[in-house]
């Protein structure tokens, strides 16, 4: 199969002639101009870029308020004595004594913490900034399937982030990012501009869900029908795959907390009692709506994790995905089974037939994620492992998902979470999750494709010591929760008994630790961006289409010509990286007469 | 293989004929075809918004029967059946039109698209002026609003959540495709469909009896179950 | 991509009288099937009327105790054969790409998985929890210290003057009779979390209310006109 | 041998204390215990292998210059297989293990004991079968600039008796969480909640954590259960039953405010989250809608009946009523507390016991503090 010409490859809907030449980032004139030329941009990259700058925003605000949580907990306060011994003690904000609403303000913290992270940041972290940016130039095709639909959806992310904003100025929100009924729809009395900031956080996420549904929409269409000639289903990078499994969920999912927030809105503004108990409704049910949405999110967060390391992995080792197929099976098998196991979360609140019923389905979405991890490690097996940044957070992801994974099943054992449940034992669970795997894979992937989305490269040695800062840090703030949670610390207290005291003040030191990691990593990308020096195409030596084929940074219509697709994404040992130079990789074994790969 | 075919633009003939595709698709036919499945994608999402409806309705039934029977009987079958009629017959004029896109039928397409957005009017006309405003005036309503004094079931404002939540959603959903119909016979009448071209009749048609669908299984739950 | 690659080598063969158009993608229903469709449909949906007059005339006028299933069972069958046939036909998905009856299959799953395990949990809490109700407090937004919306409709009702008793006892038909026949009848049986939902209107057993004033229950003010 | 056995088992209950903490004090806590400390074990030996295996590899298989990577396949279907369902097997055990307990405490024998637990914003009160309620509690001293005295109650159960709590919530979702029971149970408005325990060793104070997020003082919303020998907790609960009766009114008021009200209201003067009950009775009170009303016996019936009629200018609507949680008797001990904590009481308030004067003038909170 030979290309396919169109008539107007190069202008047409991608706003009149340019050079073909011309990296996406060229500017197109003065700057206005060029701000015109990004904020009416229907071009994935830039889109993807937009995005990206938008998520890390939205990434320091939540941080802030992590932070701040943190530093309230670092003491309690109030001091109990019972029988000799402290017991239950109070409440400090640390900003100091004269915010004399210590709890009221650490809830309104941690609220925002959670609602920001959750719907704001991990939701559309890689999907929508790395997703948008590569998943084209992977499968090989010029741009998304739906370019304007794709840059509607930034607006509807930003125009949901200025809603969350709005509450944050109102005055915050104090419900919690679960938003559990009846405590939300009674909480800041009616009459007040404090009544509105909830609707204004509920409409947030509300509209935030339509800006995910679009992202989701256009992906799957988008790896259905425009992956280029040649290119099948297992052709196809594990990154795309991983980034489809999520957008299927995103798709089915995402019009669930549509209407449930809809109804809240409802519920708070009307008292249609649908989820109020005083009218005959259902606060569980409430629950249930939420969680059928915001457990398959969860998959939706780590699915695109897992999809960057399979690619850093495979890159850094040089080597085939072990077991590609079980990969992308075990992506498809998440995302499928995600959909039912959302009762977990309910144990205590749920009767007895259904907790064990999700108890059993809980149980078994752990094991496509363990073959998943089985298999990248056995992707090392006879590599040749150059530990680079992004291989370093790679390897970073493997160790904290482990600890993340494993502690699910505490979680997900109906007794023992009948003590688990709600306290810092969770809290500590699926930060290492959302945080330490997500976050993690995705500040690896940036670090990845910094490359090929900027052309510039970065400062390794900085680069690692973020790494092993933010490494360091991330594990000193929340391994000592899960000893907090087991020992009896609800989450969401603004204060505590003595015995927590000390790992409450580790954490919060290893919250700095934290902090300053992630600034090291920002003066890194804003060094690269001032002072980097040039990237080649395929710095690293990748197979996959975005490296051999597109320059760093790619053009404006991503390819000169469209891509064929004559060797799978990680066929290292047959294929020698196009674009690369052959004395930084090593080269593979003779080929056995005869022999294949496969 | 040799070059695929291509999209050639022509010269002459109607804006559809002229029409090509967007640049990072193959082909018109490579475009309707992912527009399609798009569309289909928006559509199970739209399943899935009023599958929160349906929970909750079938939920709340569980709990409270009796309230449901009570507002149930409220409801006139007459209106809804003589709605669920006109929804009928405005998703056969959608698709009707549809096919008079496809074997470009400008005028049957015009009057297709005429006859579905007068029976979207009427829908919604009936739905306020003959269900809504005497419910209003009587205050069978939502929540805070509920000023009915003979109801029998101290639940019954939770039905009436039910009632207008489901059907004001639907509702809304008929509005805004009586404006994308509007759209479409704008479109229409400059010569935008042929049989080359009808992506846009397609798309809003398929939305059309998505709603029509979902109103099927509104009209038995809401007013024929008792 | 050979499935993509064959429908366009089919196009470039009749360049001529197709184009790019290929006759898997682009199917014209004819007229014909389009109104036998919209027919079936107006005839099921007059059926599934009558089926539920029929059933109420059985219950009510002869008397005849149907299940409950029974109305739900016929009503949501037709809308499911409804449905179908308008996403067969008039949404074409009899001649589409099977991705895209997939799409939809797949979106069915979902709604019946969420439907499906809500009530898993919500809808056997009824022969889980054996509690009778002395110390159930509602909580939430709909009552503090006011009583609930349904019972303050009334009471206001009677202190306007507006309320009229035989209003009362004649305005719904629908209401099986028996209802207020207290605990033993039926219809307290139908209702799973009797005692945990909201406080009785007037027409409540009296019995109960004595039960709850021992344990100083918070009663709303008991409805006049009884 | 045995010093190993001994050393094995001290290793592994230092271990269970590191992960855990001491033995739970009732008898399902050992069901999750184990099961937990199974599930800790399973853990640490497979995460020890994987990034053993992963360690390894990465120093094996560093890159060198001149070292060319050797093929290897590019899958197995047997390894695959295996590591696919190896870990299934495990994880039918750990379910099993956990339904059995689970299972254990839903399943409470129909003798048990019931106590109606209560949960609002933000306290517990547990009535007992006799119809006691609480009449202790310990101090919760927060440090006084910010809120003003807070004390929790002290609930009671018999050691080596079956249990079983009833609960509701008056207003929004709680959670009771006894951490040392390794148990807890949601509490939800217009329904019941179970929780079935049985204490082992008397003599032990364990704390009670609500654990759903309820509100500004979630962290507050605390309570200790006591474990005592079977007759003394009988004896007790005899002792609660007629102790509020007992007391002069002004005492009474004192012992239900700091039951059910000092949450939420001061009796020194300080705002919290409704207003504080120092000088209140005989004030006139400016109310949210613009009203003026005077605080008189009246006034305070319908507040504590009826909170949401008259809400005070600057509070907002957080009360649950107290219909049929307060009787006659109550309200009247609460009434006269308020007129002996206030200037405005009419001279004729009965103000007989000098305890009473002194509880409400300034150095109360001095007093409380020494004495909890």
């Amino acid at each position: 199969m030979t290309t396919i010409t169109s008539p107007h490859a190069g202008h047409g809907d991608h706003g009149g002639h340019h050079d073909h030449d011309v990296s996406y980032l060229h500017p197109k004139g003065g700057i206005w101009t060029t701000i015109w030329d990004w904020a009416s941009t229907i071009d994935h990259k830039k889109i993807g870029v937009m995005y990206l700058v938008a998520i890390l925003f939205m990434f320091f605000l939540g941080g802030m308020a992590a932070i701040a949580v943190r530093l309230e907990l670092m003491e309690p306060t109030r001091e109990v004595t019972v029988a000799g011994k402290n017991v239950v003690t109070g409440q400090l904000l640390a900003f100091g004594q004269s915010l004399q609403k210590g709890n009221e303000n650490y809830n309104r913290m941690f609220t925002l913490h959670g609602a920001i992270m959750v719907f704001m940041v991990i939701v559309p972290s890689v999907p929508a900034s790395l997703g948008n940016f590569l998943l084209p130039l992977m499968l090989g095709a010029k741009d998304v399937a739906f370019p304007r639909l794709n840059l509607l959806s930034w607006y509807v992310y930003v125009l949901g982030s200025i809603f969350a904003v709005a509450a944050i100025i109102m005055g915050g929100v104090d419900t919690g990012w679960t938003f559990y009924t009846p405590y939300s729809t009674t909480t800041d009395v009616e009459g007040n501009m404090a009544y509105w900031r909830i609707v204004s956080m509920i409409l947030a996420a509300f509209i935030l869900g339509f800006s995910s549904i679009f992202t989701g929409l256009n992906f799957v269409v988008t790896v259905h029908k425009l992956r280029a000639p040649g290119m099948g289903w297992f052709d196809m990078p594990l990154f795309v795959w991983g980034i489809y499994g999520a957008a299927i969920i995103q798709v089915l999912a995402t019009p669930v907390i549509g209407i449930t927030l809809l109804l809240l809105i409802f519920e708070r503004l009307f008292r249609i009692g649908i989820f109020d108990p005083a009218m005959g409704g259902d606060p569980v049910l409430f629950q249930h709506f939420f969680w059928f949405y915001s457990h398959p999110v969860v998959y939706v967060m780590i699915l695109p994790g897992m999809a960057i390391i399979n690619e850093i992995i495979a890159v850094y080792s040089r080597k085939r995905i072990f077991g590609y197929r079980a990969v992308a099976f075990s992506t498809l098998a998440i995302a499928a089974i995600s959909f039912i196991v959302w009762g977990h979360h309910l144990f205590t609140s749920e009767g007895e037939v259904a907790a064990v019923v999700f108890s059993a389905i809980t149980f078994l979405v752990a094991i496509p994620s363990a073959i998943k991890v089985f298999n990248w490690i056995a992707t090392l097996y006879k590599g040749s492992i150059r530990l680079t940044t992004p291989m370093l957070y790679a390897l970073g992801f493997l160790f904290l998902f482990t600890i993340g994974g494993l502690t699910g099943l505490p979680l997900g054992t109906l007794s023992v979470d009948l003590h688990l449940h709600d306290s810092y034992f969770v809290v500590a669970h699926f930060h290492y999750v959302m945080m330490g795997s997500t976050i993690i894979a995705f500040i690896g992937g940036i670090h990845h494709w910094w490359p090929k989305m900027f052309g510039r490269m970065y400062n390794e040695f900085f680069a690692k010591i973020g790494f092993w800062l933010v490494f360091i840090g991330f594990n000193v703030t929340f391994f000592p929760q899960f000893m907090m949670g087991a020992h009896g610390m609800p989450r969401r207290y603004a204060s505590y008994t003595d015995e927590f005291l000390i790992y409450h003040q580790i954490s919060t030191i290893g919250s700095w630790v934290l902090l300053v990691g992630f600034l090291v990593h920002l003066f890194v990308f804003i060094h690269s961006l001032l002072a980097g020096r040039l990237a080649p195409p395929n710095p690293c030596g990748g197979l996959t289409l975005e490296w051999t084929d597109a320059a760093s940074p790619p053009i404006e219509h991503n390819f000169h010509h469209e891509p064929v697709v004559n060797h799978g994404p990680y066929d290292y040992d047959d294929v020698f990286p196009k674009q690369a130079d052959p004395k930084e990789f090593p080269m593979p074994a003779p080929l056995p007469a005869g022999a294949r790969a496969h | 293989m040799s070059t695929l075919h291509a999209d050639h633009a022509p010269s002459g003939g109607t804006y559809a004929d002229r029409y090509v595709a967007a640049a990072h698709f193959r082909d018109r036919d490579h475009e309707f075809e992912s527009v399609k499945m798009g569309v289909w994608l928006f559509l199970s999402t739209e399943i899935l918004l009023f599958a929160g409806m349906f929970v909750g309705y079938a939920i709340l039934r569980m709990l409270h029967p009796e309230a449901f029977i009570a507002g149930s009987g409220k409801l006139s079958t007459f209106w809804g059946l003589l709605n669920t009629v006109v929804l009928l017959i405005s998703s056969w004029t959608v698709a009707m039109a549809v096919r008079s896109a496809q074997l470009g039928k400008q005028g049957a397409l015009q009057f297709h698209l005429i006859v579905t957005n007068l029976c979207a009017t009427a829908f919604v006309v009936i739905k306020l002026v003959f269900e809504y405003y005497p419910k209003w005036q009587e205050g069978k309503l939502p929540g805070k609003w509920f000023s009915y004094p003979y109801a029998v079931d101290p639940s019954e404002p939770l039905w009436w959540g039910i009632y207008f939540g489901s059907t004001a959603i639907h509702a809304t959903h008929v509005i805004i495709g009586m404006g994308l119909l509007t759209w479409l016979l704008i479109r229409a009448r400059k010569g935008h469909f042929g049989p080359h071209h009808y992506t846009a009749v397609e798309g809003v048609g398929l939305y059309w009896h998505i709603v029509d669908m979902v109103w099927i299984f509104l009209f038995p739950l809401l007013y024929l179950i008792h | 991509m050979s499935s993509h690659a064959d429908p366009h080598a089919h196009a470039a063969d009749h360049p001529r009288t197709h184009g790019h158009w290929n006759p898997h993608t682009h199917v014209v229903v004819s007229a014909r099937t389009l109104t036998s469709v919209l027919v079936i449909l107006l005839v099921f949906t007059f059926l599934t009327v009558g089926a539920a007059k029929a059933e109420q005339f059985v219950m009510y006028t002869i008397g005849f105790p149907l299940p409950g299933w029974v109305n739900v069972a016929v009503a949501l069958s037709i809308a499911v054969v409804k449905a179908v046939l308008v996403a067969m036909f008039f949404m074409q998905l009899k001649y589409d790409n099977p991705m895209n009856s997939l799409v939809m299959i797949f979106c069915l799953m979902a709604l019946a998985s969420f439907l499906g395990f809500t009530m898993l949990d919500l809808g056997q809490r009824n022969s889980i929890y054996p509690f009778k109700s002395e110390y159930i407090v509602p909580g939430g937004t709909g009552i503090k210290g006011d009583g609930p919306i349904a019972t303050l409709a009334r009471q206001k009702a009677i202190q306007d003057g507006t309320y009229d008793p035989e209003h009362a006892a004649h305005a719904h038909k629908f209401i099986p009779p028996g209802q207020d026949d207290g605990p033993g009848s039926s219809a307290q049986r139908s209702r799973p979390l009797k005692g945990l939902t909201l406080p009785e209107l007037g027409a409540a057993p009296p019995a109960k209310h004595a039960e709850h004033s021992e344990h100083g229950k918070p009663e709303p003010a008991p409805a006049g006109g009884h | 041998m045995n010093s190993l056995l001994l050393t094995a088992g001290s290793f592994s209950d230092a271990h269970q204390r590191f992960w855990i903490g001491k033995p739970g004090n009732s008898t399902y806590a050992a069901d999750v215990e184990s099961a937990y400390m199974f599930i800790v074990w399973v853990s640490i030996i497979s995460f020890a292998v994987l990034m053993g295996v992963m360690f390894y590899f990465v120093a094996r298989y560093r890159a060198r210059p001149g070292l060319a990577p050797e093929r290897s396949p590019a899958h197995n279907t047997a390894l695959e297989v295996t590591w696919s369902v190896a870990p299934m097997i495990i994880l039918v055990i750990i379910f099993f293990w956990g339904f059995r307990g689970y299972m254990k405490v839903q399943l409470a024998p129909s003798d048990a004991e019931e106590i109606v637990m209560r949960g609002q914003k933000w306290n517990w009160s547990a009535t007992y079968v006799n119809g006691a309620q609480s009449q202790e509690s310990v101090r919760l001293s927060a440090s006084p600039e910010h809120r003003g005295v807070v004390d929790v109650p002290v609930f009671v159960v018999p050691a080596g008796r079956p249990i079983r709590l009833r609960m509701t919530s008056a207003d929004v979702i709680h959670a009771f969480w006894i951490p040392d029971f390794r148990m807890k149970m949601d509490v939800i408005p217009n329904r019941f909640t179970s929780l079935n325990f049985e204490a082992m060793r008397e003599g032990e104070e364990h704390e009670v954590f609500c654990a759903e997020y309820c509100g500004d003082y979630h962290s507050e919303m605390a309570a200790l259960i006591r474990v005592l020998p079977p007759a003394e907790y009988e004896q007790k609960l005899r002792e609660w039953a007629d102790f509020i009766s007992k007391l002069p009114p002004v005492e009474r008021g004192q012992a239900i405010w700091k039951q059910k009200c000092a949450t939420c209201h001061t009796v020194d003067g300080g705002k919290n989250t409704g207003p504080s009950w120092k000088d209140v009775f005989g004030e006139e009170q400016e109310l949210s809608d613009g009203a003026r009303v005077v605080a008189d016996e009246n006034y305070i019936r319908e507040s504590i009946y009826e909170p949401a009629k008259k809400i005070v200018k600057g509070y907002q609507n957080q009360m649950p009523t107290f219909q049929g949680q307060i009787n006659d008797k109550e309200l009247e001990g609460i009434i006269a507390y308020m007129k002996s904590i206030s200037k405005h009481a009419p001279a004729a308030a009965p103000a007989p016991q000098p305890a009473a004067g002194a509880a409400g003038a300034g150095e109360k909170k001095d007093e409380q503090k020494k004495n909890p």
